[in-house]
């Protein structure tokens, strides 16, 4: 099985959300990072002193899935998640050697 | 002139700075109901109006409110405050009305509830107002809009204070006058970008009931504070203005409860709001438990006028118009059931009481408020809209206010040091 | 009947309102000590006690507390404040204790008492009470126990008050009487899941400074503004009410930085409550540096009074039995040796200064207290329990009472947008 | 004596309550701007001046700065409150200056000054000062530095009071003389870590605004309330205090749009506050619209004033020189040009009204402060730096002041448990 | 070596840090994640308005160890996460090529 | 491609950044995480009662890039992050087997 991980706009996370429950996935996990890359922070300024914050606000989405989806997914999330702006984010694919759903201990596919 | 009575001054002053303290609260009361990224962006619009309508208020508002000038509005004779130091009483402030405080006294008091006023119009319009714009809104409307109508119902020389309209603290002046504007800027600026497809809950409640608490405690201040002295009336209006918010808050989570299957905190602080809104005009002319009926009847009415937004789709960000135009005009007519003479000789008897011309006045009052403050309002929001811009770009709005408006962001409570 | 006093008038319609104050600043008090999913549960507690304690006070618990009824209990005359605005005065409030304020003020002043008082039993039962449950065991704990302590202590016919016990701002009725309650309530509901294994932490420490400032601010009005009046009796109770404060927060500091090496906010924070709450009885009784030794006393006491949770095993989750029950005893019993009668002519000496009858009065005044709150307490609890039940269920308790009671959550600081 | 006045002692007792609600207004202010492990720190330091001061204060600092004891200092005739709730009235305090309230009063008024004075100077030193040093120098600089200069000052046997230097509510003693101690602290202990370099942005601009709104709402009773009455001069001092606010929110946020192209909340908080701090000294003797150029005045120069810091190179974290040492300054030297006779007998003509004699003792006034609280802070910041310490290990102040120096943490809001 | 990867109900991380200590395990890395899957989330009511959130809070626990031992803690993982409600989480393994240790540079197992 | 993880104290992000760009990366993603390992953490008390905090705040980077650059990167952040106290962290690598740019879709070394 594989990890598909995403880094996306937060207030895209909706919209990815919706397609991949569209595309079948039916369960994903987000969570809150930094992103520094091409597109540049912003600049604050506090009683006159000015701080440039390199830092943009990005959602991690991580979705363990089936070999056979991956290709189909990527498609999905990057449908879902661009927006022809600079900062759009990423997604790469690492291979997953076991998968394991807590409540019954199923393996693989089945814990999906 | 009558003689100043340090009892009388000491509650002015205090009140004067209860109410004050009202703006802050009703700032934190609204930014804790936006989204983290518009905190500031409410928090600013809100104090902003601490500074530049008092320096209005001093130097032309007040004169405009309380000058000697006829029914319709006053003068520039207290341009500045001149003479007000020395003054023995303000025109029309005899016989019965003569004031038993310093005039400058009562000129602080009168301040607050302008710089308030405007404040209040900020929540309708929350998430996207664009910060200058708002500057220069808030400016004309002031002189505009504010003084006259202050001056229409406040002074004893205004035409409706004349007619015998009633409005204690400001149901008209304050809560009407700012709630109908906040209609109108709603209807020139438009929608929230997302309204109302996507979630956009409360950052932070307990920011919003601090708000909630601030602004009960000042409302003592606002609404007992214009007895213009420590006496029974004053006490009258104190304990009103509780009743009516305790009833309100009952009245709306009861409802609310029906309804939705729960009694929310926000519903607790909402239905307090709206009761001490519709006590204001009512709170030194109606005794007994008319009070409690006036918040219960106040806490129903404005927790159902919410979806009005949603039946005719103007986004009300924060409620404004449901809580203080509806609450405003609720108070003002119910006054005219519930107002007794036996309370306050300088009243007028309502319905319940026989007296049958007063809710005619208070008709009037609400609709010359609304017709006056609505088309006024709409000319200098449109005014201000095609010259400087009243809402930011769609860019900014995603963004967020605190970034975009004042290139600040409200918490950094560390994680990730950027 | 004595002239109304603009004065003092003004002093005790400011008093009110800072008493008021002082439930919000409770409910932030209180709030920032308990974790993050619990927070609105907390506040909601205690702002709806401003709504529904104030309408049964209205409606009877003013009239049970101060009508004309022998010594046990008043009467229904002031049922729906009948007669309180025109009345001359109040039973048993001629001669010395005749009002020279309105006697709405009174009401309105006594209100703010009761409903503070109830809400600061929320501290104990923290984190797992039911809402509904809640509401019903405050509105029959007003009625049943507030009111009848409160005609006993407070009211001139009070069979406590005519057999010379002093209480000059609540100590039994206030502090004494919710702190039993407080244990009474913990003993029904029992403890929290997972206490004591788990850490429970504060999840926000500012939040509970913010409502020690507000608490301290208020405290004022509830002290000084016993004296009825502005005269030097308020100006005592008001410095001592300040001084019993800063004391107890450094003795309470001294002994926290002895025993666990660290001086902290919390430790401050509630050091200075634990002291207004000792010197709340006396306040109108005592002078020179005694509210110093009073106050210091009761810092360290409350201190050490917070180990008997772990050693007896009942979960006070916020301490409202060391604090509220013991510092109420503390200083209801410390009045017994520091009252002076040259501070106030209407008090009695304590022992040292050469009065023996008064420790009496005050050990019967404290027994009686807590035997009859905490009696009727239990029942009242036991009755609510097994009708509407007072503890949520496991899963709302692990969930939190914001989500579960409310439906809300207190903060959305961004991150994954929801 | 003068008769008490029920109504100037209600102002007064009101006022006194609104003072000490400044401190933790100020706490609140300060720690909003500080990092989020430096908040608690910065809390404490704040708070427990509350306690510590209170206690001096009452033991022997009022008895040194208002006993009995030529122009430099008092005595010790009223420590620990000896014979003040007795006494008729305070050594000088006769005539003109006779009180006309409660003695107890007055001393429970100026602790509150005592109390938040110290406190002010700790917003230069936040994140790095060690708890146990603070609060060694805050005992020392209370006694021997605020005392005397209070005496000097407010005492009408001070030198500087004799001599005609004017100070209505503590221009000099409170600002200036806060000023030039953090001034002289911040050399002491060094720069924190990292400063210039890294960026130190506030972690909770609302917490920043709610004390903003605080100290914006108590300090009426700091101003208003020094006229120890409710008469006409206490509303001009109160709409003077209002309008300097005002303006100089406005001044500041000009300045700041113009040079950094925002108008920001912190700059909009920081402004008001300016503003405050230097319409204190002329509060009860200026008039007319005076309050106006004096508040934007101190808005602009305050704003220009926080350069200094980069350019000098000293380290003052929150900016308090720029704010009470030059605010304190620019307002006291003001007053040289802007005090009126005709609106305070008692006060004097500046040079806008023909006085020339006063700008000379304004300038007496504010070396004598500078110099005298510069050595004396100087050494005992020495004194205690070498003994105790006064600052943290680079490690603690890595960690932050809440863990190492109260183990504490502000805020857990969920996320993962720890 | 291997990383194990656990997304666990928030209230269960005391256990399974517990049972991972047991274990022998040294170290590990936690964040705070929001999870989709079966588990419902919660309904939130703001002024009579609904929302539905579907996010459900977790904690995401990592741990790299040798290849030997990834058996062993992922059943201690499971039995010490599990609560047999819906939402218990997941557990995904894989695998890493080289581990370091930054305060002395060491590599692979000794690093840990 | 890889993944490189890197675990590090929050105080030295700002050099891990400068460094890594130093080296020519053009994009990483930051993360908060808490850390559990030989590094103590520290006791908290409240009311008198001690609490005992075993996790300590950490920083988590991800970049990722070209198999080549791998070696000297995890160098790069070893000097930059090190400070030779117990508790700098670790790093890892995982190998990637697709990187996807959202905007463009661009694949590979490409969507660096
Ligand atoms: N080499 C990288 N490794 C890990 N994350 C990266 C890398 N490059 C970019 N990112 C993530 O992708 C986000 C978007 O990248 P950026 O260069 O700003 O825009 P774009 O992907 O549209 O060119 C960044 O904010 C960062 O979170
Ligand atoms: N395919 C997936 N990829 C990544 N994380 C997942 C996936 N499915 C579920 N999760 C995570 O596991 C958690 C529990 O899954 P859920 O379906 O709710 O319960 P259970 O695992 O008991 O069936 C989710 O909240 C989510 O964080
Ligand atoms: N086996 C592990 N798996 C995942 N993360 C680990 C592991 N061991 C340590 N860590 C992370 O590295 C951090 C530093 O480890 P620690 O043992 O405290 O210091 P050091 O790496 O200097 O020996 C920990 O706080 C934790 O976040």
């Amino acid at each position: 099985m594989k990890l598909i991980t995403a880094i996306v706009k937060p207030f895209k996370l909706d919209d990815v959300k919706a397609a991949l429950q569209e595309a079948g996935i039916e369960g994903m996990t987000a969570s809150e990072v930094q992103g520094f890359g091409r597109q540049r922070g912003h600049t604050e300024v506090y009683r006159g002193a000015e701080y440039t914050v390199d830092f943009v606000p990005k959602v991690r989405v991580e979705v363990v899935t089936n070999d056979a989806d991956v290709a189909r997914l990527v498609e999905v999330i990057v449908n879902s998640a661009h927006t022809d702006k600079i900062g759009d984010g990423k997604i790469w694919v690492t291979d997953v050697e076991s998968f394991t759903r807590i409540r019954t201990g199923e393996q693989g596919a089945d814990a999906l | 002139m009558t003689e100043i009575d340090t009892g009388n001054t000491a509650w002015v002053l205090a009140s004067a700075a209860l109410v004050l303290f009202m703006t802050p609260g009703l700032a934190f009361f609204y930014s804790g109901m936006v989204r983290s990224k518009h905190v500031l962006g409410m928090l600013m619009q809100n104090f902003f109006s601490m500074g530049l309508v008092s320096v209005l208020w001093v130097l032309v508002g007040f004169s405009l409110a309380f000058g000697d000038g006829g029914g319709w509005i006053g003068n520039f004779d207290f341009a500045g405050l001149k003479d007000l130091a020395t003054i023995e009483n303000l025109p029309g402030y005899t016989g019965d009305f003569a004031l038993t405080i310093p005039v400058l006294a009562f000129v602080a008091y009168q301040m607050m509830f302008a710089v308030i006023t405007p404040a209040l119009i900020t929540g309708a319009t929350a998430d996207r107002l664009k910060f200058a714009g708002y500057t220069a809104f808030l400016a004309l409307w002031l002189v505009l809009v504010y003084s006259p109508v202050a001056h229409w119902v406040f002074s004893p020389n205004g035409w409706l204070f004349k007619r015998g309209a009633l409005d204690f603290a400001g149901g008209t002046v304050v809560h009407i006058n700012a709630g109908i504007a906040a209609l109108v800027l709603v209807l020139v600026i438009g929608k929230r970008r997302g309204w109302p497809r996507e979630a956009m809950p409360p950052h932070s409640l307990p920011l919003t009931l601090l708000g909630t608490g601030i602004l009960w405690f000042g409302w003592f201040g606002f609404n007992a504070g214009s007895a213009l002295g420590a006496n029974g009336l004053a006490a009258q209006a104190f304990i009103n203005t509780h009743m009516a918010a305790a009833a309100a808050m009952l009245g709306w989570l009861v409802v609310e409860r029906i309804k939705g299957g729960h009694a929310t905190t926000l519903g607790a602080a909402s239905g307090a709001v709206a009761g001490l809104v519709a006590i204001t005009p009512c709170a030194g002319f109606v005794g007994g438990i008319a009070p409690l009926a006036i918040g219960a009847i106040a806490g129903v009415v404005c927790f159902l006028a919410i979806q009005l937004k949603f039946k005719l789709g103007y986004d009300d960000s924060l409620d404004v118009i449901a809580v203080h135009l509806v609450g405003g005009i609720v108070g003002s007519l119910l006054l005219g059931l519930f107002s007794d003479k036996a309370v306050n000789s300088l009243g007028a008897d309502g319905i319940f009481f026989g007296g049958s011309e007063l809710m005619i006045d208070q008709l009037v009052a609400v609709g010359a408020t609304v017709l006056f403050s609505g088309v006024v309002s709409f000319i200098i929001a449109k005014l201000v809209d095609v010259t400087i811009g009243l809402r930011v770009t769609p860019e900014q709005e995603t963004e967020g206010l605190d970034l975009s408006q004042h290139a600040e962001v409200a918490y950094q409570l560390g994680g990730v040091p950027r």
